[in-house]
């Protein structure tokens, strides 16, 4: 067939079509690296303010100076106190909220009616919804009375009750989270555990929650990263007492309520002091990348591959 | 089978069924202490802030008097900020799902690509706030502007809105577009009338999710230092004079509910710990109606679609 | 449940050999759904039974009644009665609790669904769910119950690599293992090949073949020549019913009932 | 139309309550915004000629007033009441009666870190129990002038005291604990009389003086007064509707003050304020330095030699 | 490609009528997998050829050559041609756009895939593609497709309805008229009957007969009995070979393979 005529137009619409699907493909891909350039320039402006703090301050002191008094005369930059409180906090966070959570999660997933999965599920998840300032007075207000009437030595503020008020605050992410990853498991794997006269229990524990680990993985890291950056609650509850200490029943400044305070405060721009925040920030970045690289390196290892 | 061997293999059940029943009760017992925290939180809030709670307080300003103070130009602030932050990451958060999963080569940027989305779902939120002080309010000049509060509430929000728009792709059967492609569908034909559309309902439960949870962030607006006393509202969008359509909201002051009711919380006078309550109330209805919503539209998405 | 009995009562005292288990007048609703209607069959024992129907007949449904799979989900309710020989127990009773049936009855499934742990913590899996904790005894059902499903040559050298990085075909032979390692009364095979390749259908079908000494085996197929080849009694089950049961030479070469000819000479050519 | 003030969070309370009446009095003709990024955060924006009008707990420094001179940015200086720093105990506390500015500097100066913990360290008539201290954020105009006022420099502080940025917490905290001992603004006091007893400051005439209106008017309650103040960008002050509000500020200052708990100053010192702005006296007379124990009438004299 | 040439010569020049496409020395790779070996084969111009083999062996990958299905994955690659006539383009080269391939080339799956629209939608679907945007034009051709899929009187008061709501065999039927209304110079099946019942079955292999006239089919099949009615032409493959080409009338005769004659038979009975 030999019609160039209509061969020549063909091949013009397809140039068009081309490269319109050229174009459009750039922009969705200009989209998608979006969250790259976000990264990039949340790290450009943590770095260059934080550069010229550590003009000031030698990385040395800043890793083990055991005192954080940035704001006073004679001033300390130890970022491990605040380092110390974050992790305590989280600590305490954490070992309330990933029992609970994942005990939560097998029981929705593998225990209850769909009824009380569809009606339970969305409420939790509420307690995600609830803003921060309200945990942090009740934290104050509610929890630390009550824990101080168990244990009469605790000061009015510390890192136990914001602790474990901000472990209820993240336990509907770790437990929403896991419990898709589980019910994301083929019922045939349940169905073979089942067949084999296993009870719910042993089929949750031996056969869900290992084909459904990098969920659940995921979830546990999602969780830590909310704790290491929750804020307001400490804030409010912790005491904001830059204390260097692994003990949650000791007031303590965490870097996140550090870096709200200041924000909050009265301290001009460019100051010393006013940079500490992005360095406090940066140290904060990067102990959350931490956490989410070793939960990236978690699901490439244990990719559910069911 | 012999009788040993029954009454055995029986007791190694009961043993494994009182398990089972053990499990249950903690499950519930965790369940519950969870939703009674929520139930707690609400009923607590409610009861100090419902006696405030009338049409004046949505419609009058902040004031200094606890009984006269309303909420409207937080609310109204609030609603803006998330019509700004719905309407850049819904596109956004749409086509970068939708590049990833349809688009997207096996290649190193596409793994920097995917690391780096899931590291931002875990930067904290008042890093958010430092990004935003830094580049929208100084780099950009936008100010304690809507504008500025919105964008960065879009930024935090990206990565649910991606991770959503993915699994909601993911779920559309290859079927449906090899069925589009073999009948000489482009790729972006393929997107436009197949993928988008059956994706859609996830992609707005994201959006919501994502959503119910910016519209509660104080530390990242805190930051942008939108502390603020506002007794107005910003012009409004439609003008009834040409070119009827204005967009001097978006450059506008504003102030939303949480940073409302966080100020109203550090004030002395013990009266406006109601009114701070009553905020709180409304701030968690405004949640609840919106995980409503994405639950409802979770439900229409199963019913309607069934692969 | 009245009028079923006599059904029972005529298998039970069939001349073909002993009767491991009997369904009677067995219906089955998925909520309103009446999948299965008044069904009536003997399973011979140390003899495989295929079940063959079209589509959506009804024959996962059927043979999941067997191990109560059904109890998983709710709204899902029996009527009529399964029979299991010797011991005369109606499996479906309301007071016969599941697990315990399960333990006696083992299921291998269309997918192969190994567990995502080792192949070793595979096939120990039922041995454990009964408590057995002797590190000795374990390890000897084991290789026993991999020997037996012929899946101990190929791998004996990584009883500890997992499962899932076995072939389709071993991963059936695995979860075959599996139920064996159990020794169970009755086997219930829900079209074990069609996800795999004529060589690995090829060998589990040798496999059913040499199981049928030690265990009775009900097979659901939709590949009549693997119903021919395989089985010795087969059941057509057409919307629901059980259209036509009986030897499988007699149903291939003469079926009484016109719908099951159609179905075989429509599928067989 | 619109005035933009930014600045201290203890003048917050007035401004605000000016620019509600203000813009309720010009029937919405007028926009007034007040934000909070405290005193140092609204001269940095001041400076940068971001703001009309700069909400300050202190008077201008000199670093800030050479920021200003660089922008070209000129002002006006108007003090608008007065604040009492008022130290809080429990009502339970009977052993203190009052404290003199020499025992306040044994607690709070920095080389008590971690060594002054108990009451008798300070006075050995007081009872042998641990000592629990709360204070405002490093970071605040209050705390900058608490230790200027008690050590003698501004920021020399120990750092091992519970700090909020939320008076509300401190209230809380000295509420709930027998053996605390905290600062804050008056108003807070005020407001919650019944579950706090405000402790009488020994004044440089060696007269214990509790915190209260007629004390600081009366310039007795010292050094713990401090004057506030607003200042006005010049070039704004062409614009009508800073005009405006500025002139009624100073109209309704005293009453609006006085409504929000702090001490207004006399009228005389409003209208001196009016003449400096008609008569265009630019400008600070302090100096570019912090000073404690300024009284009203040295203040207005101060204020009259611009 | 140099050595696939006079094979394709061949198969042009072939007495049986005239060629509709011709594969050439075709080979395929899935990542390091090869999946296709050297495959030479002509395609009958409104003749239906049937792809026959074992499962595994190939039949969809070399169907999914046709319409350059491969390319929408990653890692896949061709080697040798497959040429359309009369215009003589090699489909597989590179610079041929695999869209204008599939706007030639017609495809219908194993599982009835509508899209989640409406009946009229799905049909009007190929033509919008396309660009097609008067009204009239797409409502005649979408009736027209219809009746050639034998489901206009079934739906013709209801294509506002979603296709979800038909029948697994209108759902079919649906599928090949969206292929039908775009007038395809080429039709591929893979498998379309394997998901519907008997009767189903039926009238999409009536349909495949009436189509013969309009349109060139390649089918691929599990059935034998399928093949045997169906069509024209069948290939055998094994194992990504090519075993056997013919007449479907000579195959199922007297095969000159020994795999094939094994295969068949095995499949027969
Ligand atoms: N969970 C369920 N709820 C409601 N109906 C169901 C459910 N599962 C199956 N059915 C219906 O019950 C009938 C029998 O299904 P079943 O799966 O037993 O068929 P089958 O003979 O095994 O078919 P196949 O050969 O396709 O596996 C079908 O009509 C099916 O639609
Ligand atoms: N995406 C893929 N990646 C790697 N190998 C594949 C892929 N798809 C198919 N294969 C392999 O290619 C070979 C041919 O597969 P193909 O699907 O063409 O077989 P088939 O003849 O259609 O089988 P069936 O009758 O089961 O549909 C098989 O060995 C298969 O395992
Ligand atoms: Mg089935
Ligand atoms: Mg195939």
């Amino acid at each position: 067939m030999t019609l160039p005529a209509a061969i020549s137009k063909r091949l013009a619409t397809r140039r068009g079509r081309v490269l319109r699907e050229c174009a459009i493909e750039f922009m969705l891909f200009l989209a998608a690296s979006l969250s790259v350039f976000t990264t990039l320039a949340i790290v450009y402006i943590l770095v260059s303010e934080s550069v010229a703090f550590f003009r000031h301050v030698p990385v040395i002191d800043f890793l083990t100076d055991t005192q954080w008094t940035p704001l006073f005369d004679d001033a300390h930059f130890g970022i491990m106190v605040l380092v110390s409180g974050t992790l305590v906090s989280s600590i305490v966070a954490l070992a309330l909220a990933v029992p609970m959570g994942t005990i939560i999660a097998i029981y929705l997933s593998e225990f209850s009616t769909p009824g009380i999965r569809e009606f339970a599920k969305p409420l939790l998840e509420l307690l995600a919804g609830i803003p921060t300032i309200v945990y942090g007075y009740f934290a104050l207000l509610f929890v630390t009375p009550i824990l101080q009437w168990l244990i009469p030595s605790l000061p009015g503020f510390n890192l136990l009750s914001a602790g474990l008020v901000m472990g209820i605050m993240i336990v509907p992410t770790v437990a929403s989270l896991s419990e898709d990853a589980m019910r994301a498991v083929p019922a045939a794997l349940r169905e073979g555990s089942y067949a084999m006269g296993a009870t719910r229990l042993q089929t949750a524990l031996k056969v869900v929650t290992p084909a459904a680990f990098s969920g659940i993985a995921a979830a546990y890291i999602l969780g830590i990263s909310r704790a290491v950056g929750e804020t307001m609650i400490l804030a409010v509850a912790a005491g904001m007492q830059p204390n260097l200490t692994w003990n949650p029943m000791e007031p303590a400044a965490t870097i996140t309520s550090y870096i709200v305070q200041v924000a909050l405060g009265d301290l001009p721009h460019g100051s010393i002091g006013y940079q500490t925040i992005f360095a406090a920030g940066l140290t904060l970045m990067l102990i959350t990348l931490m956490f989410n690289i070793l939960g990236h390196m978690l699901r490439r290892r244990y990719r559910e591959s069911y | 089978m012999d009788a040993p061997r029954v009454r055995e293999i029986r007791s190694v059940i009961a043993r494994g069924k009182r398990w089972d029943v053990v499990f249950a009760i903690v499950g519930i017992v965790c369940l519950m202490i969870g939703l009674l925290t929520v139930a707690a939180l609400f009923v607590d809030m409610a009861v100090k802030g419902l006696p405030r709670i009338s049409l004046e307080f949505f419609t009058n300003f902040p004031s200094r008097r606890a009984e006269s103070a309303g909420i409207l130009s937080a609310w109204v602030g609030s609603t803006l900020v998330m019509v700004v932050t719905a309407v850049t990451a819904v596109p956004i958060g749409a086509a970068a799902g939708v590049y990833l999963e349809e688009y997207a080569p096996r290649n190193w940027m596409t793994d920097v690509i995917e690391i780096n989305i899931t590291n931002l779902a875990g930067v904290p939120s008042i890093v958010y706030g430092l990004l935003a002080l830094g580049l929208f309010v100084y780099q950009f000049g936008l100010g304690q502007s809507v504008l500025a509060a919105g964008l960065t509430l879009a930024l935090l929000i990206l990565p649910v809105v991606i991770v959503a728009t993915r699994e909601a792709i993911r779920a559309i059967p290859a079927a449906m577009r090899e069925g589009s492609y073999a009948l000489g569908a482009t790729q972006w034909q393929t997107v436009r009338y197949h993928i988008l559309p059956y994706s859609m309902p996830g992609i707005l439960t994201g959006v919501i999710i994502g959503l119910a949870r910016a519209i509660g962030e104080t530390a990242p607006i805190i930051t942008i230092g939108a502390l603020t006393f506002i007794a107005f509202l910003p012009s409004p969008p439609f003008q009834p004079e040409p070119p009827f359509l204005s967009f001097e909201w978006l450059f506008a002051p504003f102030t939303v509910m949480p940073i409302q009711m966080f100020n109203w919380t550090s004030r002395p006078e013990a009266a406006f710990q109601v009114n701070a309550a009553a905020a709180g109330f409304i701030l968690v209805l405004m949640t609840l109606a919106m995980n409503g919503l994405a639950i409802w539209l979770r439900y229409r998405l199963r019913r309607n679609i069934n692969w | 449940m009245e009028i079923a009995r006599p059904e029972v009562q005529r298998f039970t005292g069939s001349a073909d050999g002993a009767i491991k288990a009997a369904a009677g007048g067995l219906s089955f609703y998925y909520g309103a759904v009446n999948a299965l209607r008044n069904i009536n069959v003997p399973i011979h024992e140390k003899r495989v039974t295929a079940l063959i129907g079209p589509s959506g007949c009804g024959k996962s449904t059927f043979l999941r009644c067997f191990n109560r799979m059904h109890d998983l989900y709710p709204g899902n309710r029996y009527e009529g009665e399964i029979r299991l020989f010797p011991d005369n127990t109606n499996l479906l009773a309301p007071e016969v609790d599941p697990i315990e049936v399960r333990m006696r009855i083992g299921m291998v499934f269309q997918k192969p669904n190994p567990f995502p742990k080792t192949i070793y913590e595979n096939v120990a899996y039922g041995l454990r769910v009964r408590g057995e904790r002797a590190r000795r005894v374990i390890d000897d059902k084991v290789e026993q119950a991999l020997k037996s499903a012929a899946l101990w040559d190929e791998v004996k050298d990584r009883l500890q690599s997992l499962a899932f990085n076995l072939s389709g075909g071993q991963q059936q032979r695995l979860c075959i293992a599996r139920c064996l390692a159990t020794d169970p009364e009755l086997l219930l095979f829900d079209e074990p090949t069609s996800a795999l390749d004529p060589i690995a259908t090829g060998s589990i079908e040798e496999l059913i073949h040499k199981l049928k000494d030690r265990v009775t085996i009900l097979i659901v197929t939709h590949n009549m020549q693997q119903a021919a080849r395989v089985s010795d009694y087969t059941a057509y089950m057409y919307l629901g019913e059980l259209v036509e049961f009986g030897r499988t030479d007699d149903i291939f070469v003469k079926p009484r009932d016109r719908r099951t000819e159609d179905y075989i000479t429509g599928r067989m050519g | 139309q619109l005035v933009k003030v930014d600045g201290s969070s203890t003048v917050f309370p007035v401004t605000e309550a000016v620019a509600e009446d203000f813009q309720k009095a010009t029937k919405g003709k007028y926009k007034v915004t007040v934000g909070i990024s405290g005193t140092g955060g609204g001269f940095k924006k001041f400076c940068r000629g971001e703001t009309d009008i700069s909400d300050a707990s202190r008077p201008i420094l000199k670093s800030e007033m050479e920021a200003c001179r660089k922008a070209g940015i000129e002002y006006y200086e108007l003090p608008v009441a007065f604040d009492a720093l008022t130290v809080v105990i429990h009502p339970k506390n009977t052993f203190i009666k009052q404290l003199t500015v020499a025992e306040m500097k044994k607690m709070w100066e920095p080389a008590a870190q971690g060594k002054v913990t108990h009451w008798n360290q300070v006075n050995p008539q007081w009872p042998n129990q641990p000592m629990k201290l709360f204070g405002p954020g490093a970071d605040s105009g209050t705390f900058d002038y608490f230790t200027e006022a008690i050590v003698g420099k501004s920021k020399s502080s120990r750092g091992d005291f519970t700090a909020s940025e939320d008076d509300n917490v401190l209230v809380q905290g000295v509420s709930r604990d027998a053996n605390a001992l905290g600062f804050f603004g008056f108003a807070y006091y005020v407001e919650n009389k019944a579950k706090l007893k405000a402790v009488p400051i020994v004044n440089d005439k060696g007269k214990p003086v509790a915190p209260s209106m007629d004390a600081v008017l009366a310039g007795t309650y010292q050094p713990l007064a401090r004057p506030i103040f607003i200042y006005v960008n010049a070039k704004s002050l062409a614009k009508p509707e800073v005009r405006e509000f500025t002139e009624y500020y100073m109209k309704h200052g005293a009453k609006l003050a006085k409504e929000v708990k702090y001490v207004p100053l006399p009228e005389k010192a409003y209208t001196a304020n009016l003449e400096h702005l008609a008569k265009r006296k630019l400008g600070t007379v302090f100096g570019g330095v912090a000073e404690v124990g300024v009284t009203i009438e040295e203040l207005i004299r101060r204020e009259g030699k611009l």
